[in-house]
């Protein structure tokens, strides 16, 4: 059995010699890319399609540089679509060896034009698998379980084609699908608050960002904003993520833009539209767009202040005034 | 007296349709773009009971800040009676909690399968597919586990195709009697495939694809025509109702206004 | 194999038939017992040890009768003692013909002394199974798994003597274990609060409630408070069970006393003494005590406000003031 | 200077005992009963840095409302920094997050094996017991999935059996090497058994219990002399420290006033 990431027991073996104290886990983001993400990794990406998708990070990684990565994502748009542009771009740079993943578009904003670029022309491994398979097999590494039984989508060419595997319910006799464990070396979540030890929380959709944190090797969180323990302590149902799973905390505003966090900025839809655009462009021979964006918000600046100090304040200001309540956006697209 | 449109698209045609397949006090889950626009239409027309539940774990919402762009955005979250992670909306259907699975596809077969993940040879050109498209998502899961599935889909003769590139979402399989229980599945398949140019059923014995009423303006040889399969036709075939005044106006101002999902623009299939 | 409750394949079917839809489901808990309650039903009992059990529909059960019910619960305390007593009592009015559970004592209050007399004199039937067996047992049960994987209590007796199967994992190849799910033809679970339509808030611990309530064919929901559907809609994250999961929703305050309720009360220890005695007492061969019992709290009024209202008042303040902060204990049992 | 105290009860020697072997910074499964009231001593003394979690899911509590009477109440969520349901503290421990199980038993072996189930022969009189006992709890899951064990038991020739009556909470198995790896746990198994006797360990070969350390009072032979099966003795036998004026301080006052699981009153064991 081939593992990305680590082993069932080499994860348990890893997490049961870590030093799971109550610590101050504060560092700027340069220093957590460089501690913990290495060459060969495997990268859990947390989010779901454009919403949280841990972007401050992926920007880090670009920035120092990594190569054959594997990613793993149930759907995601933002993230892995910023590092497949680079590895275009660049793939001494970075490069990704393989991706076991359900998803890979912006939804609304159409395709990931870099990921087609990758695959059709076969420059990455895919590993296809259902949302509910990558959820199950993040679920699986968090609760320290070899595999998680699935009922879905047995009998596809996602389960031919992935190491799922199928036997008879030893109970009712009728087949069930098995999915094995995924544990990253290294998770990246993006969430709305963290205490200086790690402990989480996470607004809205909680999507399957507790258990990439608590499957993987070690886990980098940014947050919006930096709360005090006592506002973790004064309502422990609402932690999503127990401080002895975080390696790493950074506070980074904006963390996910241009896409939405819940309760925080709705989608930079114009940013959004002007990268997808350039990644198209690329994909069809223009690679000038693409190596401009690049250039300009990741490689110029030194951290991801420097990528959103560049963002319209009205874009900003509009992301904010969007989320969680209507907006005429019509008006809004046409005074902008 | 009911008031039919004078000017739509077919793509409003299509949502109008999809709205009024949904019963009223169901589950639905809802799938991204159209499927999301015909639950909130049906909503605001006959089914005001119905329960959507998206993707990303919103169950019982009501979509009164705008469409999301997203089925894990925060508008899913809105008046939402439960929501938890992602895994949760999977769960609930794999227990049987959603009557009905409203699902878009990219290719399609007579049985009602469906491919979202690639164009060319699986499994040989799977590293290095002729297209890649975005893969299954969670329209898999949902063919595999909802009760019953409601496609609905765009009428391309290339779109609808004898053999799939690949088989994401499964339907009735080959069409063996009881291929989907063999294989371990629980919910009962694709009910229905609504397009721009027909409602569509499965026969019960065969389970292979049939027409049960063409939109306005197409008959039954013009629906063949864009079909890369032999169709089989209904006995009681007959031509679907227009779009209403009400239904054309709730989509254009309330449901989806920027045109996102339903475009604006008028265009010949 | 034999499935106490539904099979999960029957499970499936019943709930893919039966009708979802958000009405107002509340009704007296009279008549809710009468409804979903039958002779032979497998009920699957909320709550941990003393802490947030179903008293009171397990009083109203008692009251209606019921006979050949099979108990399934991790860990409880009061609510399987009760049924037990009025089984020693009069097992032509209620009986338990099986029991799968992980624990039953009273934890600070000593052993359940009802239990013991019905397991030594081999009334009833038993299966063991650990805690986290049962959670996970409910568990599958409630996200329509045939079984869940779990690590342990593997080698044991436990496991030797239940249903549960050990095969080696096709990934890792290692021994795994399997439990089979639990599908309850009744779950009975209290809460704190839960609007018209069935959607549950719990405080503090939810334990395996969510999961008995979404595994099993019906569930009870008595609350402290019914609240308006615009407190559930206000953050939908909290809510712990979905409306469509429910059939049956009162309110009843104090539903779980003389256990405790996180937010509400804490234990009623004099009571549960007082009950914990006579049991004892009964079961040393001196029935009298818990007749008299049974009689005042449960045969001679007509609903659970009936045993409430016989709570002397003092002990009901106590119970509140001492749910969420420090009381001198000493001093309140000296005074009282 | 140490100021031992001049009276103690055998429990409080066995909690301030359970305290001490308690390392700081370490995530730690509390049992119900003395494990708690350990855990807590140790958080007020040595080992500010302790992770307490509670069965019913409560992680990095603080007991400052007064000490649980039940594992799953509402003081055990005190200052907690995460909380989910039942599962996920046994989900925890099976992830690896545990370092230290610290948990209590009715009967033990020489291996370390616990009973909480019953007396009487497992099969054939499982179904009607000679004594019924509560039952595994979430003890048997903890003894195999926690990084370490350590229990804490009263010492009574009866409940130190050579076989026990039922196999709940698995210690070493059956001493062969590699057994607990070969029956699938994860955990490294018993560490420490602490008693009102003795401290005592597990010899690296055989896996069979053996004395660290004596209680305050106590003598090989007087240990010997309580267990019902043979202990091995290690070369360093040591005499245990008493309870400081402290340890016992914080015990009556502060962590147990009212005797819940400490009980006050002097008895000879």
């Amino acid at each position: 059995m081939f593992w990305s990431g680590l082993s069932p027991d080499d994860a348990r073996e890893f997490l049961a010699n870590k030093d799971k104290s109550k610590r101050d886990k504060r560092m700027t983001l340069t220093e957590a890319v460089k501690t913990f993400v290495k060459d060969g990794d495997t990268l859990g990406i947390g989010g779901f399609v454009n919403s949280r998708q841990p972007v401050a990070i992926i920007h880090e990684i670009i920035r120092q540089g990594g190569c054959n990565l594997t990613l793993n994502f149930h759907s995601a748009g933002l993230a892995p679509e910023l590092l497949a542009g680079a590895m275009a771009l660049n793939p001494s740079h970075v490069s990704i060896k393989r991706m076991e993943f359900a998803y890979f578009a912006h939804e609304f904003a159409g395709i990931s034009s870099m990921f087609r670029y990758l695959a059709e022309k076969g420059l990455t491994e895919l590993e296809d698998w259902s949302n509910y398979n990558m959820s199950a097999r993040f679920k699986a590494g968090s609760i320290g379980l070899p595999f998680m039984p699935v009922r879905s989508p047995l009998g596809s060419d996602v389960m031919a084609g992935n190491r799922s595997k199928t036997m008879d319910c030893p109970f009712t006799g009728r087949p069930i699908g098995l999915v094995p464990a995924a544990h990253p070396n290294v998770g990246l979540i993006h969430v709305q608050e963290a205490d200086i030890y790690g402990n989480c929380r996470i607004n809205g959709q909680t999507f399957t960002c507790p258990e990439i944190a608590m499957a993987s090797a070690h886990t980098i969180i940014t947050c919006e904003k930096l709360v005090d323990h006592e506002i973790i302590t004064a309502n422990p149902t609402q932690t999503s993520i127990p401080f002895f799973a975080v390696d790493a905390v950074v506070e980074i505003p904006f963390g996910a833009f241009p896409g939405m966090c819940h309760d925080h900025y709705y989608f930079g839809q114009t940013h959004i539209a002007d990268f997808k655009m350039k990644t198209e462009a690329f994909r069809q021979g223009d690679a000038r767009g693409l190596e401009d964006y690049y250039h300009k918000y990741i490689f110029d600046v030194t951290d991801f202040d420097g990528f959103i100090s560049q963002i319209p304040y009205q874009e900003l200001k509009y992301s904010r005034q969007a989320e969680g309540r209507s907006l005429d956006l019509q008006k809004f697209l046409e005074v902008y | 007296m009911k008031q039919y449109a004078a000017d739509y698209t077919p793509q409003e045609m299509l949502v109008a349709a999809g709205s009024r397949q949904l019963e009223d006090n169901k589950v639905i889950f809802a799938g991204t773009g159209l499927p999301m626009v015909g639950i909130t239409l049906a909503q605001l027309t006959h089914a005001p009971g119905i329960i959507p539940v998206f993707e990303a774990g919103a169950v019982g919402s009501s979509l009164t800040r705008g469409l999301p762009l997203s089925v894990g955005d925060s508008r899913t979250s809105c008046k939402a009676h439960y929501m938890q992670g992602l895994s949760s909306a999977f769960e609930l259907t794999q227990r049987g909690f959603i009557d009905i699975g409203f699902i878009g596809g990219a290719e399609i077969d007579p049985y009602g399968n469906l491919n979202s993940t690639m164009m060319g040879c699986f499994p040989e050109e799977y590293q290095k597919p002729k297209v890649r498209l975005p893969g299954s998502g969670g329209a898999g899961d949902m063919a595999c586990s909802c009760t019953n599935t409601i496609i609905i889909m765009a009428h391309e003769p290339r779109r609808f195709a004898p053999r799939l590139n690949y088989y994401t979402s499964m339907g009735y399989f080959d069409g063996k009697p009881g291929a989907r229980k063999a294989a371990g599945l629980q919910g009962n398949g694709p009910a229905r495939v609504i397009t721009t140019k027909a409602l569509m059923g499965f026969d019960e014995e065969t389970k292979r694809m049939k027409i049960l009423a063409t939109m306005p303006g197409e008959t039954v040889a013009s629906v063949q025509d864009m079909t890369g399969f032999p169709l089989l036709v209904d006995d009681n075939v007959y031509e679907f109702e227009p779009p209403t005044v009400e239904e054309i106006g709730l989509i254009r101002e309330v449901i989806d206004p920027l045109g996102y999902f339903v475009k604006k623009t008028l265009k010949s299939s």
